[in-house]
Order: C-alpha cells, then sequence, then structure tokens
C-alpha cells in the first residue's frame, strides 16, 4: 500500500454524498442516532467503530437497504429519496456487504446481471454483459471466470463479483463494509490496488474497516462513530490510530496490564500434528503443535479466518480433528474421536467461543436457562431426574453479580440483555467453573472499556492461580499484554512462537502475513 | 403385438393421468423456487376442480370453467402470500390450513348450491374438454406401429393434456431463459441479493405465487372437468402431495419434475391394471405397494440414496430485513 | 422483534391467539352467512352440542384427548425445531401395535394389558417416527417432506394388513377383529358408575386421564429435565448446543420418538377405547388438527390443552350442527378448523408488529414518565 | 302409529345416483305418501357412524335405518345400548332381537343384466367394475358372469375392483379409467357395482361410445342411449317397507331376503334404453327371469361358499 496523497481543498468540491440527521432505531435498539456525513467526490472515506456502532445500518440506508426514521440523504448536492437498493443505484450508488448478497448457485455472470439483465429474455443482455465484464475485468485487474459457480468461489474471489456487480451497475459511489476481515494479506492488498484505482477514476470510496491500519493507509478522511452517534470527522493525514481508538471507545485506551512474571509448570495441552477441516473439507489447520502449562498464557495472533476459529472449535471438541493428537494431561483427547465438548467440560475444559452471541448463547431462554448451557448434567444442578432451579437461580445470581451482569436478573429473555452483557455471561458462566484449561476466543470483542479490565484481570488470575490458559485474539495489543508466549497463525499454520517480552506489533504483523519469523526481525532489525 | 399394444395402452393412460401430476408439481415449482414452500397444492387442485366443474356446469362451457378455476387457485395463492409473504406465517402451516379449509369449502358450497352431497351435476360434452384427433390420426391408425403410437398413445387426448405437457418446456424456458426466471431462482436462493439489486423480493414471490396458482388451476379443472365429468368431494384424493413428491424427486426442475410424474402416472396406471394379476416369483401384486412406492421412492431419494436433492436455500424462511 | 420491548405473557400466549381465533370466527361466520344460515343460531347449536347436555361433555372431552396427544406430539418435536407432520401416520401405526398386542396377548390380564398397550402403541408409534428422525438427524433429509410421505406410506400399509392380514375371515370390511372385553380401557361412565355416580353414556374413557398424566409429564419433561434442556437447546440453537456438547442429531431422534410415542397414544382412545378395532383411517385427520391445536396453545401442554378443548367442542359441536341443519354438513366444521388453522397458526403474526409497536410505544411513554 | 324414522347412510352419501340414493328414494317416497318426516345422515368417516346412529336413537328416532354392511358393527353396538329402538340393516346381518336384517339376491339381479350384455356385445368381451373388493361386490361379479355365460358361452369377461377400502365407492375418475382399460382390451359392455364410483364407469361408456349398465338405483337416465340397463337393487322398497312396518306394528327383527322372486332386484327398462334393447333380448332374460324364479335355474351365490364357478 502506497501513501495517499491529502485531497486538498476539503469543501471546494461539491460532496459526493451528505447525509443529514439520519436517526434509526431497529425495535428499542437507537442503532443511528441523528447522524451527518460528508464524503468529498473521489476520496476515500474511512468509517470506523467498535461492533455494533451502527455503521452497517448507516450505510445499509444509504444503499436504500433499511429506511431510515428520519434523516435526508443528498448525492452530487441533490436531495435523493431513497427507497430501496433500487433508487440507491440509480443514484450512483453501490455497495459490498459485510455479509455477501451473492446467490451461490449462480454463475459469476447471472450473479452480475441480477436486476439489470437488460431485457425481459436473458439472451441479449448476457452477451452484452459478458464483453462488459471483461472490459472491468481488464480495466481493474479483477480477473474471474464470469461462467464459474459463485458458491465455488473463495472468499476472496466473491469479494470481487460483489465489486464487479457495483461496476457494471455503473456505480460512482462504492461503499464496502468490512471488506478485509475475511482476506489473506495478499488479497487485502490487491483490493487496495483496486481502490486506488477507482480512486484515480473519480469515483468515491467509503470504506468500513475496524483497522486502524488500514485506515491511515488507505483514506483520505475518516469518520468516527460510537454507540449509534457520530462523534467525529478527521483528515486521515491529521490524526493518528491512538487518537481515533480513543474517539472510538469513549476514552483512553487500556495501557499494558499490570502483571507478575508467569511461572509455568506441567503440561496440560499437548497438541501434535493437528490438522482440522471446515464444513466444506478445506483444510483450515495446517499440522498444528504446541502445549500450554498450567500457570501460563499462550496467545494465538493472526488476520481472522486464518484458522485460529477452527482450533480454538477443534480443542474445545466441536469440530474433529482429521489427522493428529490432542492430549490432556497425558490423556488422549483427540476431538472427533469419541471426545466431545461434553466430555471436555468434565475433564476441566472451559470454551469461550469467539462468535458468543452465535455459538454460545441461546437467545431465546432466559438468562439462568444460558447461565448453565454445556453444564446442564453437572450434579449441583441436579434435584433427583429433575434440573434444580433454584440452585440453578442462585449460582446465575452469583455469576450475574460478580461479573456486573446488568441488569442482575436471571429471569430476564437472554436477548434481552445487551451484546456485553450477555458475553459478560458467557465469561462468567466459563470462567467461574475454574477450569484447568480456558479455551478463550476474543474475550473482550464489544465490551466496554470497564468490562476489558475486568476481564483481563480475571484471566490473568486464572493463570497465577496455576491454569493454563489460551487465548485467540486479533486485537494484538490484547495478544501483548495478556500472553506469555504468542503463536502465530498464518494460512492454518503455525509459523512461529514469539515470547511476549520480544514482541512487538510489526514484528507479529509480518509475521501474520506469512514472513517467516526470521526474516520478519530481521526487517524488524533494519528499521 | 398384442404386447405391444397393451404397452402402448399403458401408456395412454399414464400421459392421462400424469397430466395433473405435471401441473401441479409445475405450479409447485414455481412457488418453492421463489422461496414458498406450497404444501396447499393439493386443497388449490380441490378449489379448482370444484370451480371448474360448478361454473363449467353453468355456462355449459368448460373454458370459462377453466377461468374460474384459474381464477380461485390464485385468489387461494394470494392467500397463501399473504399468509407467508406479507405476514411471514408459517408456511407449512398455511398450506395444511388451505387444505383443510378447502376440502370442507368446497363440499360446503356444492352442497349449498346443488344439494348434491357436495357433488357437483355431472357435466355433459359440451361442458367438458373433449378429445382431440391429431391430424391425420384416422388416416394412419391401421398402420402397424405407427398406428398405435401415434392414433392410440399421441392423439385423442383432450387439449389440457396436450398444455401439461408443453407447460414442461415453457416453464423450463420461462425458468431459465428469461429475466422473470433468473429473479425468481435468486430470490429463492438468496432475497438478499435481489433486495440489494433493487429488486422487490415481496413483489417478486407473489408473482411466482401467481404462476402457481395458474398452473394448479388448470390441474384442477382437468380432474373435473376433463378427465372426470363432475367434482365430488376429495377428488384429489392426495395427488396434490404426489406432485409435491415429484417436484422434490425432480430436483425442482421442470424435466426431471416431468419424468417423475410420468413415473408417478404410470405407476397408478400401472396398479390399475396389475390388479389381481398374479405375477411370477413375486405372486398376486400388492396394489398398496405400488400406490406407496412414490412416496417411498421420493424418500429414499431425499435421504440422499439416489443422487440429491437440494432444495432453493431460502425455502420456507420469510424474507425478514429488520429483526 | 427480538430487539423490542418484549410483550408481557399474557398479550403474547393470551390475547394474540384469542385476537387471531375472534377473526377465525367472524369469517366462519361470513362463511355461514353466505350459505344462507344464521351465525347466532349455528353458535347457540355449537355451543349446545358440545356443552348442552350430559353426554355431550362427554364427546367433547373424548375429541379433546385425541387433540391433546397429537398437540403434545407436535409440540415435542417443535421444541426441538422440528415440524412433524406425521402424527396421523406415528397414531395410525401405533394403533397397529395396540392391536397386535391386544389380538396376540389377550391372555394378559386387565391392569397389565393396559400398560402392555400404551407400550406396544409407544414403540410402534416411536418406530415410525424414528425413521424420518434418523433421515433428518443422519442425512439431513427434510422432516416436513419424509413425515407427510409416511403419513401415505403409513396409510397404503395399514390398508394393506387391514385387507390382507388382519382382516378376519369371512368379514366384508377391512377391519381387524374386536379386541377382547378385558383389555378394552373402561369407559369413565362404567368407573363413575362403579363409584355409585351416574353418567351419561359417551366415548370419554380412561385415556383422557392418560391425557391429562401426559400432559403433565411433558411439561416436566420440557422445562424441568435436561434431556427437555437438551431439547429445546437444540430446537433454539443448534450450534450452540453442540458447542455445549449437546449433540443435536441424537435430540432430534429422541425428541421425534417421543413425538411419536404420544401420538401414537391417540390409538389408546380411539382404539383400545371407543372403536376395539383396528379400522381405516381411524386418525381421521387428528393429527393434522394437532399442529393447530400446538400452536395455538403456544406449544405449552396448558396451551394445548385449552386449544384441544377448543376443538373438541369444535367437533362435537359440528357434529351436533350437521344434526340440526340439513344444510351445513360436518364440513361447516372442517372450514372453521382451517379457518382457525389458517389465522392462528399462519397468520400469528399478523397483529403482532402492530401490537408489539403500540406496546413499546406505550412502555416508552411510561418509562419516560417514570423517569421523571 | 306415530313415527319418527331415520336413515344413515353409508360413504358415498345419498346423492351417488346408486346404492345410497336408492335409499334416499325410499325414504322420500314414503314422505310423500305418509307426510311422515325423516332424519337422515350421511357419514364421513368411519368413526361417525356410531355416533350418528346413537344421537338418533338418543333423539328417540325410531326406526333407524343403516344402509350399506360396513355399518354392521356399530350398529350391534348402538342397538345394545337402545334395546327399545328399532334398527334395520341393509346388505349386512345382524343377529339382535331389535335389529332387522334385509339382505338382497344380488347375483339374481346380475345374472338378468349378465344376459343383456352379452347379447348387446358385438365384440364378445365384457366388463365388470366393483367398487371395494369384498364378497358382496364379487357376489354381483359372479351372478354376472354366470348371466353372460349363460346366453353366450364364448363370450369373455374382464373384471376390475376399483380399491379396498371405503374410498373405493367415491372415486369416479379412478372407475372411468378401469373402464377405459377394459374398452381398450375390447369390451364394449361394462356393468359396475361401485357406488359413486361407478358414475364415471358409465361416463367413460357414453364417452367412448360404448354401453354400461348401472346398478342399484335406475341409472339408464344418467347417459341416455348409452346405460344399456340398470340391475335394480330395491333398497327403496326395503327402506320404504321398514318404515312402513314400523308404523304398522307390523315391524320384525330377523332376517328378510329379497330377491327376483320377492321383487327385490329386477333390471330397467324405460324411455332411455328401450332402443337397446331388442326384442330377441327382452325374450331372453324374461325365459331367465322365469326359469329363476321358478326355481328350476339356480344362479350360485359366491357368498356361499366364497367361490364361483368358471
Ligand atoms: N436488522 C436488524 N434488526 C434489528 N437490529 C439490528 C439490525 N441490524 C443491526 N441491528 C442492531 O443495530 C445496532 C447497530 O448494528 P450495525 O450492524 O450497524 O453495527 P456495526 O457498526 O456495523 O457493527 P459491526 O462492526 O459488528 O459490523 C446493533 O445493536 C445491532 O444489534
Ligand atoms: N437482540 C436483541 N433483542 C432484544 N433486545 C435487545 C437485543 N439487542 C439489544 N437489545 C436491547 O437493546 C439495548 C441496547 O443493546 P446494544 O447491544 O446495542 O447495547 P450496547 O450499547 O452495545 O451495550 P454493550 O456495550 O453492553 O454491548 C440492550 O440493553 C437490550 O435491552
Ligand atoms: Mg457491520
Ligand atoms: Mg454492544
Amino acid at each position: 500500500m502506497h501513501q495517499m496523497h491529502g485531497t486538498g481543498e476539503t469543501g471546494a468540491v461539491q460532496p459526493a454524498i451528505e447525509l443529514r440527521g439520519i436517526d434509526k432505531r431497529f425495535g428499542a435498539v437507537h442503532a443511528n442516532k441523528e447522524i451527518d456525513l460528508k464524503v468529498d467526490k473521489g476520496t476515500i472515506h474511512g468509517i470506523v467503530g467498535e461492533n455494533g456502532a451502527g455503521k452497517s445500518t448507516l450505510m445499509s440506508i444509504l444503499y436504500g437497504f433499511y429506511q431510515a426514521d428520519a434523516g435526508t440523504i443528498h448525492v452530487d448536492g441533490k436531495l435523493c429519496d431513497i427507497k430501496g437498493s433500487e433508487d440507491a443505484i440509480a443514484a450512483g450508488i453501490g455497495m459490498v456487504h459485510q455479509h455477501f448478497m451473492l446467490v451461490e448457485t449462480f454463475s459469476v455472470l447471472e450473479n452480475v446481471i441480477l436486476g439489470v439483465e437488460g431485457g425481459a429474455v436473458l439472451r441479449d443482455g448476457v452477451d452484452r454483459a459478458r464483453e462488459e465484464l471483461h472490459r472491468l475485468e481488464r480495466e481493474y485487474s479483477l480477473d474471474i471466470d464470469p461462467d464459474a459457480i459463485v458458491g465455488d468461489l473463495s472468499v476472496g474471489l466473491q469479494q470481487r463479483v460483489e465489486i464487479l456487480k457495483a461496476l457494471f451497475r455503473g456505480a460512482e459511489i462504492l461503499i464496502l463494509d468490512e471488506p478485509t476481515g475475511v482476506l489473506t494479506p495478499q488479497e487485502a492488498d490487491h483490493l487496495f490496488r483496486i481502490l486506488e484505482t477507482l480512486k484515480e477514476q473519480g469515483k468515491t470510496v467509503v470504506l468500513i474497516t475496524h483497522k486502524l491500519r488500514e485506515i491511515m493507509a488507505a483514506t483520505d478522511n475518516v469518520s468516527v462513530m460510537r454507540q449509534g452517534a457520530m462523534v467525529a470527522h478527521r483528515k486521515t493525514a491529521d490524526t493518528s490510530p491512538e487518537e481515533l481508538s480513543e474517539l472510538m471507545v469513549g476514552r483512553k485506551v487500556l495501557l499494558r496490564l499490570e502483571k507478575e512474571q508467569a511461572q509455568p509448570k506441567d503440561t496440560v495441552l499437548k497438541v501434535e500434528n493437528l490438522c482440522v477441516e471446515n464444513a466444506q473439507g478445506v483444510r483450515k489447520v495446517k499440522n498444528a503443535s504446541f502445549d500450554i502449562r498450567a500457570g501460563e498464557i499462550v496467545g494465538i495472533a493472526g488476520v481472522s479466518g486464518n484458522g485460529q476459529s477452527e482450533l480454538l472449535e477443534a480443542l474445545g471438541g466441536i469440530r474433529a480433528a482429521s489427522e493428529g493428537v490432542v492430549e490432556l494431561n497425558g490423556q488422549d483427547v483427540t476431538p472427533g474421536k469419541g471426545v466431545d465438548a461434553a466430555e471436555l467440560r468434565r475433564r476441566g475444559v472451559a470454551h469461550v467461543p469467539e462468535d458468543r452471541h452465535r455459538m454460545a448463547m441461546v437467545t431465546a431462554f432466559s438468562a439462568k436457562e444460558a447461565a448453565i448451557l454445556g453444564y446442564e448434567d453437572d450434579p449441583a444442578y441436579q434435584k433427583g431426574v429433575f434440573l434444580d432451579w433454584h440452585a440453578i437461580s442462585d449460582a446465575t445470581a452469583k455469576m450475574m453479580s460478580e461479573f456486573d451482569v446488568r441488569p442482575d436478573n436471571p429471569d430476564l429473555k437472554a436477548a434481552n440483555f445487551s451484546g456485553g452483557n450477555q458475553q459478560k455471561l458467557v465469561l462468567a458462566r466459563e470462567i467461574m467453573r475454574d477450569p484447568e484449561l480456558l479455551l478463550v476466543g476474543q474475550p473482550t470483542r464489544g465490551v466496554d472499556i470497564g468490562a476489558i479490565e475486568f476481564i483481563h484481570k480475571r484471566i490473568v488470575a486464572m493463570r497465577d492461580a496455576g491454569k493454563a490458559v489460551l487465548l485467540v485474539s486479533v486485537e494484538l495489543d490484547e495478544i501483548m499484554s495478556l500472553a506469555d508466549r504468542i503463536l502465530v497463525m498464518c494460512d492454518g499454520a503455525i509459523i512461529g512462537e514469539v515470547a511476549a517480552s520480544d514482541a512487538n506489533e510489526r514484528v507479529l504483523g509480518l509475521m501474520m502475513a506469512g514472513v517467516d519469523p526470521s526474516e520478519a526481525k530481521a526487517v524488524e532489525g533494519q528499521s | 403385438m398384442e404386447n405391444f399394444e397393451l404397452v402402448i395402452l399403458l401408456l395412454d393412460a399414464t400421459l392421462r393421468t400424469s397430466t395433473p401430476l405435471i401441473l401441479a408439481a409445475l405450479a409447485g415449482m414455481f412457488s418453492e423456487r421463489s422461496g414458498t414452500i406450497n404444501l396447499a397444492l393439493e386443497g388449490m387442485m380441490l378449489g379448482g376442480a370444484f370451480s371448474a366443474a360448478a361454473v363449467a356446469f353453468y355456462m355449459d362451457d368448460p373454458w370459462i370453467g377453466l377461468l374460474a378455476a384459474i381464477a380461485t387457485t390464485i385468489g387461494l395463492s394470494l392467500l397463501h402470500g399473504f399468509a407467508c409473504i406479507t405476514h411471514k406465517g408459517n408456511q407449512v402451516v398455511s398450506g395444511m390450513a388451505i387444505n383443510i379449509l378447502m376440502s370442507g369449502l368446497t363440499a360446503l358450497v356444492g352442497i349449498a348450491l346443488f344439494a348434491q352431497g357436495g357433488k357437483t351435476p355431472a357435466l355433459d360434452k359440451a361442458a367438458r374438454f373433449q378429445p382431440i384427433t391429431l391430424p391425420g390420426a384416422e388416416a394412419v391408425k391401421d398402420v402397424p406401429i405407427i398406428g398405435p403410437i401415434y392414433f392410440e398413445l399421441l392423439s385423442g387426448h383432450n387439449i389440457l393434456v396436450y398444455i401439461a405437457f408443453l407447460a414442461v418446456p415453457a416453464a423450463w424456458w420461462v425458468m431459465y431463459r428469461t429475466r422473470f426466471g433468473l429473479r425468481l431462482r435468486a430470490v429463492g436462493e438468496n432475497p438478499g441479493a435481489v433486495d440489494t439489486a433493487g429488486i422487490g423480493v415481496v413483489a417478486m414471490r407473489y408473482r411466482a405465487v401467481i404462476c402457481s396458482g395458474v398452473l394448479v388451476g388448470m390441474s384442477g379443472a382437468y380432474l373435473s372437468t376433463a378427465q372426470g365429468a363432475s367434482f365430488l368431494q376429495d377428488m384429489t384424493a392426495g395427488k396434490g402431495y404426489i406432485a409435491l413428491a415429484a417436484m422434490v424427486f425432480g430436483k425442482w426442475r421442470p424435466f426431471p419434475a416431468l419424468a417423475a410424474c410420468l413415473l408417478f402416472g404410470f405407476l397408478d396406471a400401472a396398479a390399475t391394471r396389475l390388479q389381481g394379476v398374479v405375477l411370477p416369483v413375486i405372486g398376486e401384486v400388492p396394489v398398496q405397494l405400488v400406490q406407496a412406492l412414490p412416496y417411498v421412492l421420493t424418500v429414499i431419494l431425499l435421504a440422499g440414496f439416489i443422487g440429491r436433492a437440494i432444495p432453493p436455500k431460502a425455502l420456507g424462511r420469510p424474507y425478514v430485513k429488520e429483526r | 422483534m427480538s430487539t423490542t420491548v418484549q410483550l408481557p405473557r399474557w398479550i403474547d400466549v393470551g390475547a394474540l391467539p384469542l385476537l387471531n381465533l375472534l377473526l377465525a370466527l367472524v369469517v366462519s361466520g361470513l362463511v355461514v352467512l353466505a350459505i344462507g344460515e344464521n351465525p347466532a343460531e349455528v353458535v347457540e347449536i355449537l355451543l349446545y352440542g358440545a356443552f348442552g347436555y350430559e353426554e355431550a361433555w362427554g364427546y367433547t372431552l373424548y375429541y379433546t384427548t385425541n387433540f391433546i396427544f397429537t398437540g403434545l406430539a407436535f409440540a415435542v418435536a417443535f421444541h426441538c425445531g422440528l415440524f412433524n407432520i406425521g402424527a396421523e401416520g406415528q397414531a395410525y401405526v401405533g394403533g397397529l401395535g395396540v392391536t397386535l398386542a391386544a389380538l396376540y396377548l389377550d391372555f394378559l390380564p386387565f391392569p397389565i394389558m393396559l400398560v402392555v398397550g400404551m407400550l406396544a402403541a409407544m414403540i410402534f408409534g416411536a418406530a415410525w417416527a424414528y425413521i424420518p428422525a434418523y433421515l433428518q438427524a443422519r442425512r439431513g433429509s427434510h422432516i416436513v417432506i419424509t413425515t407427510i410421505m409416511f403419513n401415505f406410506i403409513a396409510s397404503s400399509l395399514m390398508v394393506y394388513l387391514l385387507v390382507n392380514v388382519l382382516r378376519p375371515e369371512g368379514s366384508m370390511t377391512p377391519e381387524s377383529e374386536q379386541i377382547a372385553e378385558n383389555l378394552r380401557l373402561p369407559f369413565i361412565h362404567d368407573i363413575a358408575g362403579a363409584l355409585g355416580i351416574e353418567m351419561a353414556s359417551s366415548p370419554l374413557n380412561l385415556s383422557f386421564v392418560y391425557a391429562i398424566l401426559a400432559s403433565v409429564m411433558v411439561w416436566l419433561f420440557i422445562w424441568h429435565t435436561r434431556w427437555g434442556y437438551a431439547i429445546r437447546t437444540v430446537g433454539a440453537n443448534a450450534v450452540a448446543a453442540t458447542y455445549a456438547g449437546i449433540e443435536p442429531g441424537r435430540f432430534i431422534i429422541i425428541a421425534m420418538m417421543i413425538s411419536g410415542a404420544l401420538a401414537s397414544f391417540m390409538a389408546l382412545n380411539e382404539i383400545m377405547g371407543v372403536q376395539h378395532r383396528l379400522l381405516i383411517d381411524f386418525t381421521a385427520g387428528y393429527g393434522f388438527v394437532g399442529i393447530a391445536v400446538a400452536l395455538m396453545g403456544r406449544n405449552h401442554p396448558f396451551g394445548i390443552f385449552l386449544a384441544a378443548l377448543l376443538f373438541g367442542m369444535l367437533y362435537q359441536g359440528g357434529a351436533e350442527l350437521s344434526f340440526e341443519i340439513p344444510t351445513i354438513s360436518n364440513d361447516m366444521v372442517v372450514v372453521i378448523q382451517g379457518l382457525v388453522i389458517l389465522f392462528t397458526g399462519a397468520m400469528e403474526h399478523m397483529f403482532r408488529p402492530r401490537v408489539t409497536k403500540m406496546y413499546t410505544a406505550w412502555r416508552l411513554r411510561r418509562d419516560a414518565q417514570e423517569a421523571v | 302409529a306415530e313415527i319418527k324414522p331415520a336413515v344413515v347412510y353409508d360413504l358415498g352419501g345419498r346423492f351417488d345416483r346408486s346404492f345410497n340414493q336408492g335409499a334416499y328414494n325410499g325414504a322420500e317416497k314414503y314422505k310423500e305418501d305418509t307426510g311422515t318426516e325423516y332424519r337422515d345422515f350421511e357419514i364421513q368417516n368411519d368413526s361417525q357412524r356410531e355416533q350418528a346412529m346413537r344421537n338418533f336413537a338418543r333423539r328417540g328416532m325410531n326406526p333407524i335405518v343403516a344402509i350399506g354392511f360396513s355399518q354392521a358393527s356399530a350398529l350391534e353396538k348402538v342397538a345394545k345400548e337402545f334395546p327399545d329402538t328399532k334398527f334395520t340393516i341393509v346388505d349386512m346381518v345382524v343377529d339382535l332381537p331389535n335389529v332387522q336384517s334385509v339382505v338382497f339376491k344380488e347375483h339374481e339381479g346380475s345374472f338378468l343384466v349378465g344376459v343383456l350384455a352379452a347379447m348387446a356385445s358385438e365384440t364378445h368381451k365384457v366388463g365388470f367394475v366393483g367398487g371395494m373388493d369384498i364378497p358382496l361386490i364379487r357376489k354381483f361379479a359372479c351372478g354376472y358372469v354366470q348371466g353372460v355365460k349363460y346366453a353366450d358361452p364364448s363370450a369373455e369377461v374382464f373384471q376390475n375392483m376399483t380399491g379396498t377400502t371405503g374410498a373405493a365407492w367415491n372415486d369416479p375418475v379412478k372407475g372411468g379409467e378401469l373402464a377405459k382399460s377394459q374398452f381398450d382390451r375390447g369390451a364394449d359392455v361394462v356393468y359396475h357395482a361401485a357406488g359413486g364410483t361407478g358414475v364415471g364407469v358409465l361416463q367413460a361408456a357414453a364417452d367412448a361410445g360404448k354401453l354400461g349398465i348401472g346398478v342399484d338405483s335406475n341409472q339408464n337416465a344418467l347417459h341416455p342411449g348409452s346405460v344399456l340397463t340398470s340391475m335394480l337393487k330395491r333398497v327403496d322398497v326395503a327402506v320404504y317397507e321398514a318404515f312402513a312396518a314400523a308404523a304398522g306394528d307390523n315391524w320384525q327383527p330377523g332376517l328378510t331376503i329379497l330377491g327376483l322372486a320377492e321383487g327385490g332386484v329386477d333390471w330397467a327398462l324405460d324411455e332411455n334404453n328401450e332402443k337397446l334393447i331388442t326384442a330377441e333380448m327382452k325374450d331372453a332374460v324374461a325365459k331367465a327371469k322365469e326359469a329363476i324364479t321358478s326355481g328350476s335355474l339356480e344362479v350360485h351365490d359366491y357368498m356361499s361358499d366364497s367361490a364361483c364357478p368358471q
């Protein structure tokens, strides 16, 4: 990625998009609060904000997917009444959604022409589309086979189809919602080159991302959202990652955690040559070998999508190993070979998955029902053949008070807790079991600052009590401040290990991008 | 030679028995490819059969009866759509409700109109679809091989039989070669993609169930004004479900569905003729086994033992944007 | 809707279904008007037929018994996220179990037979549910379609057996032999009689008590046992179930087999209780009505009881209706049934968004006032 | 005496243009003749039989006439519960002190139409379509075959049954298909004993320009010129007689058998089919009738030994 040129005289040019007073509620959730936003023509404009800040909602309103409760949208200075995506497309807006909007059983070509078929009978339109597609492919180096079935394509290629869709419709303004979350570093680089080309052609790009590095490298301007409100606009050149993250979370980002030197003891978990495949049979973890000892926190760093999730799920007993051996305190617990999640729990493995909302929570349950998920067999919760709801209620109340879950009502439906509070409940459930081994993914994603500190302290306390912890996080800050040893994963393989004391963001970053550890350190040494 | 004749006659009967299945299976396909489960085929067929017979009786014209049948089934489709598309109700429940409702309503209205225990009066010739003799059929009647095939098998069916068989390539063409078909298939796979492409999901799905209504209306009219000569209570006798099975068996595609309908129709025709026949080895053919065969085959297919039937991805799921 | 304020239970499970039911009845009234009869009179006859005399109560509760069983059957599967449309076939095959037990184990004494008959029904019903359950759990076949197919397969199978195997020599009807006197479930009026209470005779029999017990057991099972918990987890979030070590496939099979067993209890009422022989189509669509009963009762045994009572009333009152008003055949009840299923089942969301909105607005206003 | 009679029809209902309709006609005729109102009920499924009868009995309806053999087991039960109510059952024997059973010698009537069918046939092939496959219907078939062979020993008879359940009485589409299959095989006269299903058989005959033979009621008028004749089974008489006997206080429990001699079965000749029946046919059938009533010709009853002489 090369450095951006400044935009020059902002304000002199007509903004490509102007949003005024956009307001949107989903039931009781106030997703967008009177938002104003100006995006200059021919620029790349970043939007950052924590999970749930309302970024996707705002852009979906601009694209006509949702309707705002209040506010106006101006495109090229003209008031634009966007009632549906049709109007947005007509106004020259294209969007690549966070969750792709593709028909997987269709070919690339069919996906691209959907909605702009050029006639009631497909044939003529298809031929014209094929030519146009070729032109676009060449112009933006978006190589893709127009007749490939989209479901067979990699995520990166699917994203290209989305971009092609927008360009085919003649988009002058392109919105990309977290496009790099699912990409390999190479694919991400390619994407940014494409965006650069678009900009050179005078098109406007709105880029939503969590990665401040990308903002700093690729955008001209940046806007920050927090809890549904737009809190700041900056020229990228005039801001810093520190300032942005402070704006995002609403206070200074936490500094390094104070903690003692680790006192590792016996090996608790031993992983040898572990291979794991995803549902489509693609090998996502490749020959991973490592071990974790009692009294240490091992962190796994990596760009999301590089196999960490599958590794964590396999160790939690949810996904079978296709090869390799896993031992817990010397006993074989290789997932899929007669050992499942329930068995692992009985043996003292607690698991906080990355996607808690989807995997660790049953939102239709009451809080106390959710609080025994995975532990419903615990004798403490039984009274004869029945569940002892009094005991469960008491236990839940205890979890709630200890982890400051609000409101502290065990009978409230889980769905009625905010995202952060749901997560605290899950953490409480798993950590308060006092397990031998804690597997934890993204422990602080979406929780507020106060809670982050609290959770970090609890994890360190577990370590100090002689437990083993495996931490997966894409936040390098978090990994570096919590872990005692850091393993870096790239493309399914563990490509290296760094002691926390030696780690810094650049080395880890290079390794995460697949650069060999020794080389990474050499590069680092030169700078 | 005699066997040849028998086979021709059996196939001839197969065409007659599979016609309502073909029309209904195509109807199911249009609805389900757009993401709306249509268990209501049975009830709609019944409603269509009733309207066709009743109106044909009053007007003495099968074509007006057919129109009435189609109007009725479109109405029912819209009701189904209103429950499942507009109000995001459960599609299975809505289908079952329509089936039960029509089973009662046709009889009730029939009694109110004709006081014959839910039947409609027998239709005379003018009020029914009559067999059509294809050009030259009489001429080749006595030519060996060609005669039986052309005269017995291909000629001499009523117009709805020919419409049903022509509807299959037509449906294929619409599904795979037109803008409407592309959008329809897309909305059954990923309504989000259709929505973001600037196409209304709800309108698209309504159009699909209306197509479904048109086809199933013809199927019902065939039962009461072409194959039969009056409506009687529950005369569909599970044909709607067989058509549904054929559609699944045909993996939600027109030509394979046609093949499934012909197979099921053939089984039905054969069961009629195999009755009481003692075959070597097997002994007397249990008619019930032959009758159950379509269902058994469909289950085996669904279990993935012969190929795989993958339904449209969004099938059965209402399109919910804002949770 | 999840992001809005939660509706209080009395609206969610009380007012909304009632509103839908009311609409169904209004439309039914219009149908009655359309065929030239007086809806008020129809309602009167319906109510009189269902509750107006002692015997009517017996009939109403006899139908209710069937609906409780099939409603519970649907509900248990539904809690596991499964749409079991196969209660009809499961009950039919369950009836085969009862009949075989009664015909071949007739040497067993009465009280033992009560249990054996029940077990036989359960085993057969559960076994019939097992196949679609297995196909869903292990091979991903859609349970809605497979259970529909299995209804038809059951129907063919039973016709074959009744015509070719179970029909006694020389009999013209495809029915099994009568089951022995001492194997029948006692009628409630007989039990009452034995206790010295005079009661009009009706088909209401001991299986009604089974139905009440089954409701309590289902309630305990679903909300107070680990298995019930596991089943609900699978139904609400299969991914979370896997995470928790609850294997969805296993509980899909368990839930479906329990569902099939519950459906098969209908055979106790019909065969051991009333018909005393296996006959063609004795299930008479009760299995399908069970879907409506469960949905109306919000899949809770108490709600199911109330909904079953409603349908029992419709059935019995409807029979009276077709006796009293010749132009209204039994089909009127079928129409009402269809409308009730349509409005309370398929269109259950019709009023919900509006009611939710109104309630949310009211709540927000109230909260705002309280905050002041 | 004042009576409150009631009729419970079998599946197929009072307008099946056949068996049940015969009963309806009998009841209607009685009402016309005497002004006595009656109640009737069409059952929709097997479970309703008992309830219908019990309902009538409880309301004091008396006598109650049950149409069809399927009613037997339900009637047996209800009759025991209401020993003071008079029950009449048509087509089946129920041995109880308050039950009168009326059965017909359908084989005799079928014999006559068999004679006519054989004489009307030009292809020497005739057909039979039965409803539900039960001994009673085989009895029809067997009598018919005997009649055909009597008139034309070389003739071939195709036989089909519609089904094995009650639904077989009410499936005209299937009936039509069966008739077509028999025409395809060369038959040109088809006799049905299939209740409502037979409507489809006669329709198919009319459509194909062949001849059908009706059953139970006089069905000649359904397709004038295409229905050769109808085998009359005087269910109407049975119902009428039951009502009349109860009113005249001479109703007797026990078995009544109605054959040719008693006028319980016959063949139909009216303006709709007079052109189809030649004088020769009339003579032949009259001769056969005479022989049967006099006892010189015995038509084998299938139900006596569950077999039909070939
Ligand atoms: N369709 C919807 N229905 C109801 N609530 C929604 C819907 N979409 C989003 N929300 C809610 O609106 C709020 C903002 O969500 P949004 O998806 O815009 O956040 P985001 O900033 O894009 O977060 P992320 O970084 O996780 O993508 C959240 O509380 C979310 O739960
Ligand atoms: N899916 C949901 N269903 C019902 N109510 C919800 C849902 N999500 C959020 N809410 C309600 O909306 C409120 C705000 O939720 P949201 O997740 O946006 O909170 P938040 O500001 O992100 O808090 P946190 O920082 O704890 O995640 C919650 O208190 C909750 O009552
Ligand atoms: Mg987002
Ligand atoms: Mg949040």
